[in-house]
């Protein structure tokens, strides 16, 4: 049960990028289009995993001064082993993330995890929590670069969906839009999960 | 020969409205049947009273007095008996401790008044002593007892006596009166200044929408080689006494300091005329000028009144409401109290009586500042109003603070020249006192 | 000399890392509510962005070219010696000047996980600068980022007086101001080709 | 008479008569000649695209306020102003679609997240024109010939991309292509000094800013009454730069903006990559005027420095 | 094999390097720091509401390290989080206080009261206060513009028929509150006490009647009826003594103006 | 062991156990990689010299590369051409027939440019107007080539980093041995 719950609290409840706004430059900078969102996410996934378990492994051997270094070493290697990775199998991906991806090393939601999870908790918990704020990060990522792709582009994951006609709305790939649309949907979803609390507190 | 006129940076031109009273002369107002005299008109601390319940007093008998420095008697402005001292309200918006006195309508005088003989022999001492027995506070609005300020520590050397005659409220023309009707008083009392505190330049300041005072004024001066006039222009707050004296001197007086740090005593005309009453005739202050206006009142006046008559009976000797009044207030609109009942009493800072209608009374619906900035623009102290009432707005007592709430001088011009109608003098009024009693507390 | 000042503005402005980059995007959302202490931020970013720029400077032309190790080693190398340096800045500032570590220490840790240090680093082997180009690089990336901040700050406090709908105060609405500085700092665009 | 009834509040009681709606009428005012001129130049469709960018700046506000339960309050006149100056700001082609993204942008974007009038950082209809200019830069720049109606290209324009100047007197009467109310310099001209006058505008800001662009083209060798004359400068000088919401409340605040966006305008006219820097300039300026309210506080009556 | 060899060795020696600077220097620039600090910041609530007078939680942390401010200085906390810090500082407290809450001492309701004039000014009690003591007929009552509302951190008050009203479960006895009202009618009251005179007015009678119906108006017969001798009217008002009161209500009984409140849901449950 | 010991002994095995995983994993991938650039290279290559069907790179520099033919004739030169565009560097593959001294080809490796505005470089349309034009050509945008509309600046950009690297090119070619 524990497990579950360490899981699904990712999703939604301490949503890296809705709730807690971490990892906030891979959200804006890559996720023009769905494709990339979806690939960043799954490759900080990939790493959150790997190094919060090992982190909840060696934990107890590190001293408290070289934690922190310590911990961007582990981070570190996986992000260059997604790295060479994706350099192999899937080029094009890579070449787009770019920059990006070596930035995952210090993406705050991985060594915030790190930190303030796997470094106090059993394997198998820092795990599913790996688990469900990697995958929390991933859908948001995913879904704000379809909202892009179909506004800046017409399309999603590559596919017209607006037609011919569509003008797009080049804002939405550029920077400026990666703000606005984030902006707005994070406004959003403060909206709805205010009116779910307000409900429950009147209880 | 054209005179120069001065002025200061800032300031607002409100409508002034002096024509409803400015030509209209000195009526004697009736005496009033019961009069209520507060032990406490003045700044500083409040009397103790000297009479009780049942006595009999007479005009110009001292009923109340103070040990402490900074406090002036009060006297008795009827003959007749003590009914009562109760709590009660003053124009000022509190409840002070209150002297009831029945008149017997027989205008007994007190032995005690009796003119105090030629100026000339009088010494500096005597001359301030006369003035704090006659009861005498500032006229000019702040009531500040005015002996206290004619005795500045020897440290400060004054070398100058600023009369402000400038009279910049709108509607009110009591000291425009004075000066018009008894020009003469004004420069005696001013001379007894001149004494008192030993220097012998005194400047006579006025607006120059008051032709008729200056010509005056002038005419009675020009035989007075230490007496000048400054021709003023007329804005809103001119007579601020800092403003004042940087538009005729051009001394800045520091935030903080007072007119005494740059060698200057400010006095109002009113002020320089109770003083010349005090010693041409020894009589004390216990009655002055109020000008009843505004569109609420049938008659517009300016009255003399005695001290402790209330609001109900000058208005009614001004011919009663015209209309449904709104607002009753106690002194000009720009500075003065609102009043919740006419039943307080005229005291020794009632400057005017001022009525306006039901329509005009309430106040215009506040919109977001748009960040005009005119109220920066008019601030005479140069703070930024918008700030501060922001600040205030948000229980930010510091910050407000740092931007020198402190050292508004509540002129009301901010609130008067925004164009969104926002209560800007009003809030900042509420984090001076915020921050005063954070002080105190400390 | 020219060159430098370019490279400078450039940095700063026209490829502004926070608001054209993306980078630093945390610490440009959390430590930006109030003036003086994102200037404090911004001043320690500054530092340690300088130093970090020649650190990696030296790790690139020293150690992973001459050995081949580019390819792998980049990131952990680049990111062990700034954490470290960091830590050591942290740890002698404490000591030798409490007054600047209360100014800026504080921020030290904070600034570890921020990418806009370890882009800044990456950054020096890709655009392929010089000892006194990577520093000035790293300068003019810092005093970009410091300017975002501050800028953000000033707003963020003026809007302390505003209404703002609900559910868009703090982050959602600081997002949009940035999403408009973006749209401005857009304008600088084309002005010196990076 | 009860006692009850009587009105009490604090000092001042008495209050100016001008107020919003009047200051904002007199912008509207201000704006007719060149407004007129605009239509005269670019014809009807460009009244129909001030028609839009009005009505839906008035239906975004209207639509803010009813979702956040706030007192509606288009009596005020801002989202008029604002609908009309953004129309202005448009290329008089564009298509009319278009022209209500501005307007929804301009008010939900630039005004209404910020809480509404006076609480904008950003002047509203800048950042309707921003978001269009970057989001169909085709668009928004296609430009035609006044009167005869055929593309054509804005002055600096000409001058950036193909080294061509205008000559004054067509820049004067406004007689090239531009923007719909961008054109015609003497009539902004005209409606400039009526704001003065009416003392609705701050006379440091447009002098300081022309008087920036004016010296730095000449220090660089540019020709300062060409630019002064072209683009949206005079515009953008007496009506954007203006907006008091958005610019800083001192006045040596007003002179740092007025210099600061005359030196951005610049940089990016002649050095960007874009022909014309009003918006930015002012934009830009906009974003910096809390900290420069902040750092331009004058000394307080009396007080000495130290 | 040689990149490999090379690889190792290189990141194995900048890690011990990193590992021997950073020692040598957390040795050789060391600096005491109270480790009880950060031990008390974690156990604070971490509202950073500023009632302790300190700005911050963890400015109140080192006072309380340096021995400046008291363990029991957060009124937010309570005995709880005063105990835990008085553990940390090794000292005891004495945490037998009952909790109380803030309590606004006034029935004046608009539907009680009238007003004295028409307010026309800011919605602040302070600024109405100035104004003839403000607009209501009682001079003691609570004005109803919220200024207290707007003060809490807590969102415990709100304004119901006029006047302010204080949810007991929200309210953590902060007292700014308290601070705030110009009118001085928020009272700290302990949390299970059901009995309150909910009057503030000091006026005679005769006044009180006039300007309020639900007003205490010094009549004694709580005095009189009261059988713990718990209840006295002092400057024409009457106050309950805690210690004394058993919450039996049968002053709330007697009082003929229903001016004593008592809480009859809690006493059904108890 | 004490405290200071530990702490080196842990960063230096942390520091050498990611190098060594990291050495293994980069022998591993390398080859993958390294294929992956060069079949693009190839196809960048093949692309501008139609009628090439392999190619060498000349010696030491990986900027120049001559075509070859199925006979192994030499049928032009392509390279590496830089510059700066509207918002970055731009990186195009030129081909040029250097007998003939007109381009045969170009495209675009990388770019900054605004995508929908600038990015319209990589279409064909654009790209396909340098073929056959003369390598002694202006390539002024609006006149010798169509410009993109609203993009001024990036068809220039484009048309001068090709004016400046031609020169360039056909030096290294000649001084290397090309004809
Ligand atoms: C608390 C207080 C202390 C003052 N002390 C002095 C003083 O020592 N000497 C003096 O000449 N005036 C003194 N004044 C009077 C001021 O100079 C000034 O005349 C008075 O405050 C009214 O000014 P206003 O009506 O312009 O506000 C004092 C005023 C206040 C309120
Ligand atoms: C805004 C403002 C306006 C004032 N206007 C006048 C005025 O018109 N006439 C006047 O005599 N005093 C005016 N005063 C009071 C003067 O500052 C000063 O207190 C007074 O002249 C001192 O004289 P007194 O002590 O004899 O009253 C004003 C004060 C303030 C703050
Ligand atoms: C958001 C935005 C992006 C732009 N991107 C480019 C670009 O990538 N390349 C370019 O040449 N012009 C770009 N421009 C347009 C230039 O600023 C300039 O207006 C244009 O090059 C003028 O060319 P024209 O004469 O074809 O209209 C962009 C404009 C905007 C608003
Ligand atoms: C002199 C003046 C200039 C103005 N300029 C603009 C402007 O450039 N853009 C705009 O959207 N609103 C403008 N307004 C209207 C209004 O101030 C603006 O909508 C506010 O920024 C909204 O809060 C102006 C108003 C005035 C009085
Ligand atoms: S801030 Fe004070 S001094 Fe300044 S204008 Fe307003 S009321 Fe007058
Ligand atoms: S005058 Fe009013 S609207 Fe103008 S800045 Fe001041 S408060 Fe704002
Ligand atoms: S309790 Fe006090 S502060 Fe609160 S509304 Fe009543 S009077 Fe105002
Ligand atoms: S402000 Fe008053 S009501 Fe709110 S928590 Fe503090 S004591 Fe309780
Ligand atoms: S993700 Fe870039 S600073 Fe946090």
């Amino acid at each position: 049960m524990r497990m579950w719950k360490e899981f699904i609290k990712g999703l939604w409840k301490e949503n890296a990028v809705f709730r807690q706004l971490m990892g906030m430059c891979p959200t804006l900078a890559v996720t023009n289009a769905a494709i990339n969102g979806l690939a960043m996410g799954l490759a900080t996934l990939f790493v959150l995993v790997c190094s919060s378990v090992i982190i909840a492994i060696v934990k107890n051997y590190i001293p408290d001064k070289v934690r922190i270094p310590s911990f961007i070493v582990v981070i570190a290697t996986f992000v260059t082993i997604a790295d060479l990775f994706m350099a192999a199998f899937f080029p094009d991906i890579q070449k787009v993330l770019g920059l990006f991806i070596p930035l995952i090393v210090v993406n705050c939601l991985i060594l915030g995890r790190a930190e303030a999870f796997a470094s106090n908790n059993p394997v198998k918990y820092a795990l599913m929590d790996a688990l469900g704020m990697g995958v929390g990060f991933t859908w948001a990522l995913t879904l704000l670069g379809i909202i892009r792709e179909v506004l800046g582009m017409g399309s999603i994951f590559g596919i017209e969906v607006m037609g011919v006609n569509f003008t797009p709305w080049i804002i939405f790939i550029l920077p400026p839009g990666a703000f606005i649309t984030l902006g707005i949907l994070l406004g959003i979803f403060n909206a709805f999960s205010k009116k779910k609390t307000s409900e429950a507190s009147c209880h | 020969m054209k005179d120069k006129t001065f002025s200061f940076k800032g300031g607002i031109h409100p409508p002034y409205s002096k024509e409803l009273t400015e030509s209209i002369s000195l009526t004697q107002a009736l005496p009033p049947k019961i009069v209520y005299i507060p032990l406490q008109q003045h700044i500083g601390a409040p009397c103790d009273p000297i009479v009780k319940s049942g006595d009999k007093v007479k005009i110009g008998q001292k009923i109340g007095d103070s040990q402490a420095f900074v406090s002036v008697p009060i006297h008795s402005s009827v003959s007749g008996t003590v009914k009562n001292i109760i709590d009660f309200p003053t124009p000022t918006g509190s409840k002070v401790k209150t002297i009831v006195i029945e008149s017997d309508d027989s205008y007994e005088i007190c032995d005690t008044v009796k003119p105090m003989g030629d100026i000339n022999n009088l010494t500096s001492k005597e001359i301030i002593e006369i003035i704090r027995e006659a009861g005498i506070t500032g006229m000019g609005g702040a009531t500040f007892p005015t002996h206290v300020k004619l005795s500045p520590p020897p440290e400060k050397k004054i070398d100058t006596v600023i009369l402000n005659g400038a009279e910049c409220e709108p509607y009110l023309t009591s000291d425009h009166r004075l000066m018009v009707e008894h020009p003469q008083k004004v420069v005696f009392g001013l001379k007894a200044i001149m004494k008192a505190v030993n220097v012998n330049k005194g400047i006579i300041g006025i607006e120059d929408n008051k032709p008729d005072a200056i010509k005056n004024i002038k005419k009675i001066i020009a035989n007075e080689p230490s007496i000048q006039d400054a021709v003023l222009k007329t804005k809103y707050p001119q007579g601020g006494e800092k403003r004042l004296i940087d538009a005729i001197t051009g001394r800045k007086v520091p935030p903080g300091a007072l007119p005494m740090d740059v060698g200057i005593v400010v006095n109002n005309v009113g002020t320089a005329s109770a003083i010349a009453d005090s010693i041409q005739k020894g009589m004390p202050l216990i009655e002055r000028i109020v000008t009843v206006t505004g569109n609420g009142i049938v008659q517009p006046s300016n009255m003399i009144v005695k001290i402790g008559t209330p609001f109900k009976e000058v208005i009614e000797q001004c011919g009663g409401y015209s209309g449904v009044p709104g607002k009753v207030i106690s002194g000009g609109p720009m500075m003065g109290f609102a009043q919740y009942t006419t039943e307080v009493p005229v005291i020794k800072g009632t400057s005017g009586i001022l009525v306006i209608n039901q329509f005009d009374a309430y106040s215009e619906i506040e919109q977001p500042c748009i960040k005009c900035a005119r109220c920066v623009d008019v601030c005479p102290v140069g703070l930024l109003p918008i700030k501060i009432a922001n600040y205030s707005q948000k229980s930010k007592w510091d910050e407000a603070e740092e931007y020198n709430a402190l050292y508004c001088i509540e002129c009301g011009s901010c609130s008067f020249i925004c164009p969104a109608k926002r209560p800007l003098v009003q809030r900042i009024r509420l984090v001076k006192g915020e921050i005063l009693a954070k002080k105190r507390s400390k | 000399m020219i060159e430098l000042i370019l490279l400078f503005v450039g940095t700063a402005l026209v490829n502004n890392f926070v608001l054209v980059r993306f980078l630093g995007i945390c610490p440009f959302l959390g430590v930006s509510k109030k003036v003086e202490v994102s200037a404090g931020m911004g001043a320690a970013t500054t530092f340690v962005m300088t130093l970090s720029a020649i650190a990696a400077w030296f790790i690139q032309n020293y150690l992973l070219d001459p050995f081949g190790l580019s390819r792998f080693l980049q990131y952990v190398s680049f990111i062990l010696v700034i954490s470290s340096l960091v830590q050591l800045v942290e740890i002698v500032l404490k000591k030798v000047s409490p007054s600047l570590y209360d100014a800026l220490g504080i921020f030290l840790p904070l600034i570890t996980t921020n990418c806009a240090i370890l882009g800044l680093a990456l950054y020096i082997p890709i655009k392929d600068y010089n000892l006194i180009e990577s520093s000035i690089f790293g300068l003019g990336a810092g005093v970009g980022f410091t300017l975002s901040l501050v800028i953000m700050a000033g707003i963020r406090e003026e809007l302390e007086f505003a209404d703002v709908p609900e559910p868009l105060e703090g982050a959602g609405i600081t997002l949009l101001i940035a999403g408009v500085l973006s749209m401005v700092f857009l304008g600088f665009s084309g002005l010196i080709a990076m | 008479m009860l006692d009850k009834e009587l009105v009490v509040s604090s000092s001042p009681h008495i209050r100016d008569n001008d107020n919003i709606t009047k200051i904002m009428i007199t912008v509207v005012i201000a704006l007719l000649p060149a407004t007129i001129a605009g239509i005269y130049y670019f014809g009807f469709k460009s009244l129909i695209i001030l028609l839009t960018t009005i009505t839906s700046s008035l239906i975004t506000e209207v639509i803010f306020q009813k979702v956040r339960n706030r007192t509606i309050s288009l009596k005020d006149g801002s989202g008029l102003v604002t609908g009309l100056l953004l129309g202005l700001t448009l290329p008089p082609t564009l298509p009319i679609w278009i022209a209500i993204v501005g307007g929804v942008v301009s008010i939900g974007l630039g005004k209404m997240v910020f809480g509404g009038l006076g609480q904008n950082i950003f002047n509203p209809a800048l950042v309707g024109r921003a978001f269009l200019l970057i989001t169909f830069p085709v668009k928004m720049t296609e430009w035609i010939n006044p009167v005869d109606g055929l593309s054509g290209a804005t002055p600096l324009n000409l001058l950036k991309m193909e080294g061509i100047k205008t000559n004054y007197f067509d820049l004067l009467i406004g007689n090239v292509g531009g923007s719909i109310g961008e054109t015609s310099v003497i009539l902004l001209l005209l409606g400039g000094l009526y704001l003065l006058y009416k003392k609705c505008i701050d006379w440091r800001i447009p002098a300081s800013y022309l008087g920036t662009i004016f010296l730095m083209t000449l220090l660089i060798g540019q020709d300062p009454i060409f630019h002064l004359l072209s683009g949206g400068l005079m515009l953008g000088a007496f009506f954007m730069a203006t907006d008091m919401v958005t610019t800083p409340i001192t006045k040596k605040g007003r002179w740092v903006f007025g210099i600061g966006a005359g030196i951005i305008l610049v940089v990016i006219r002649v050095y960007g990559g874009y022909p014309e820097g009003v918006l930015y300039s002012i934009l830009f300026m906009n974003g910096l005027t809390p900290l420069i309210n902040r750092y331009t506080r004058s000394k307080i009556f009396g007080e000495v420095s130290k | 094999m040689n990149v490999v060899i090379i690889s190792v060795v290189s990141m194995g020696t900048m890690g011990a390097l990193f590992a021997i600077g950073l020692a040598y220097a957390s040795k050789k620039f060391a600096v005491e720091v109270d480790p009880r600090i950060e031990e008390i910041s974690s156990v604070l609530p971490g509202a950073n509401c500023g009632a302790c007078g300190y700005p911050g939680c963890d400015n109140f942390a080192s006072a309380v390290a340096k021995g400046d401010a008291p363990s029991n200085g957060c009124p937010v906390g309570g005995a709880e989080v005063a105990e835990k810090v008085a553990d940390i500082m090794g000292i005891d407290t004495d945490t037998d206080d009952e909790i109380k809450i803030a309590r606004v001492i006034c029935q004046g309701k608009t539907c009680h009261t009238s007003v004295k004039y028409q307010y026309d000014g800011i919605k602040d009690c302070r600024a109405a206060a100035k104004l003839g003591s403000g607009n209501k007929s009682c001079d003691y009552g609570c004005l109803g513009f919220g200024t207290c509302v707007d003060i809490c951190s807590f969102d415990a008050i709100e304004i119901i028929d006029g006047i302010a009203k204080i949810n007991p479960d929200k309210c953590t006895a902060c007292g700014k509150c308290i601070d705030v009202c110009p009118k001085s009618v928020i009272d700290l009251v302990p949390y299970s006490q059901r009995v309150i005179v909910d009057c503030n007015s000091k006026d005679f009678g005769k006044k009180v009647k006039s300007s309020c119906v639900v007003g205490c108006i010094g009549c004694k017969l709580c005095e009189r009826s009261c059988p713990f001798d718990a209840i006295h009217v002092e400057d024409n008002i009457a106050t309950i003594d805690y210690e004394k009161c058993t919450n039996c209500g049968i002053c709330a009984d007697k009082c003929p103006t229903n001016s004593i409140w008592e809480d009859k849901s809690k006493k059904k449950k108890a | 062991m004490n405290n200071t010991s530990r702490m080196v002994v842990v960063l230096l095995l942390v520091g050498a156990i990611s190098g060594l995983v990291l050495a293994l994993t980069f022998k591993w991938t390398e080859p993958m990689i390294n294929e992956i650039a060069q079949s693009n290279q190839k196809k960048a290559i093949l692309e501008v010299l139609p009628k090439a069907k392999s190619y060498k790179t000349m010696e030491n520099n990986n900027q120049l590369f001559i075509g070859y033919d199925d006979n192994g004739n030499e049928v032009g030169l392509a390279f590496i051409a830089e510059g700066g565009g509207f918002q970055g560097d731009i990186r195009m593959m030129v081909g040029m027939d250097t007998t003939e001294e007109k381009l045969t080809g170009m495209t675009v490796l990388s770019h900054l440019e605004t995508p929908g505005l600038g990015a319209r470089i990589e279409e064909d349309w654009f790209k396909d107007q340098f073929n056959e034009k003369s390598i002694e050509d202006d390539f002024i945008a609006k006149q010798d080539v169509e410009a993109i509309t609203g993009a001024t600046i990036s068809s220039n950009a484009v048309s001068n980093i090709l004016k400046n690297s031609i020169p360039k090119a056909l030096d290294a070619y000649r001084t290397r041995g090309g004809k």
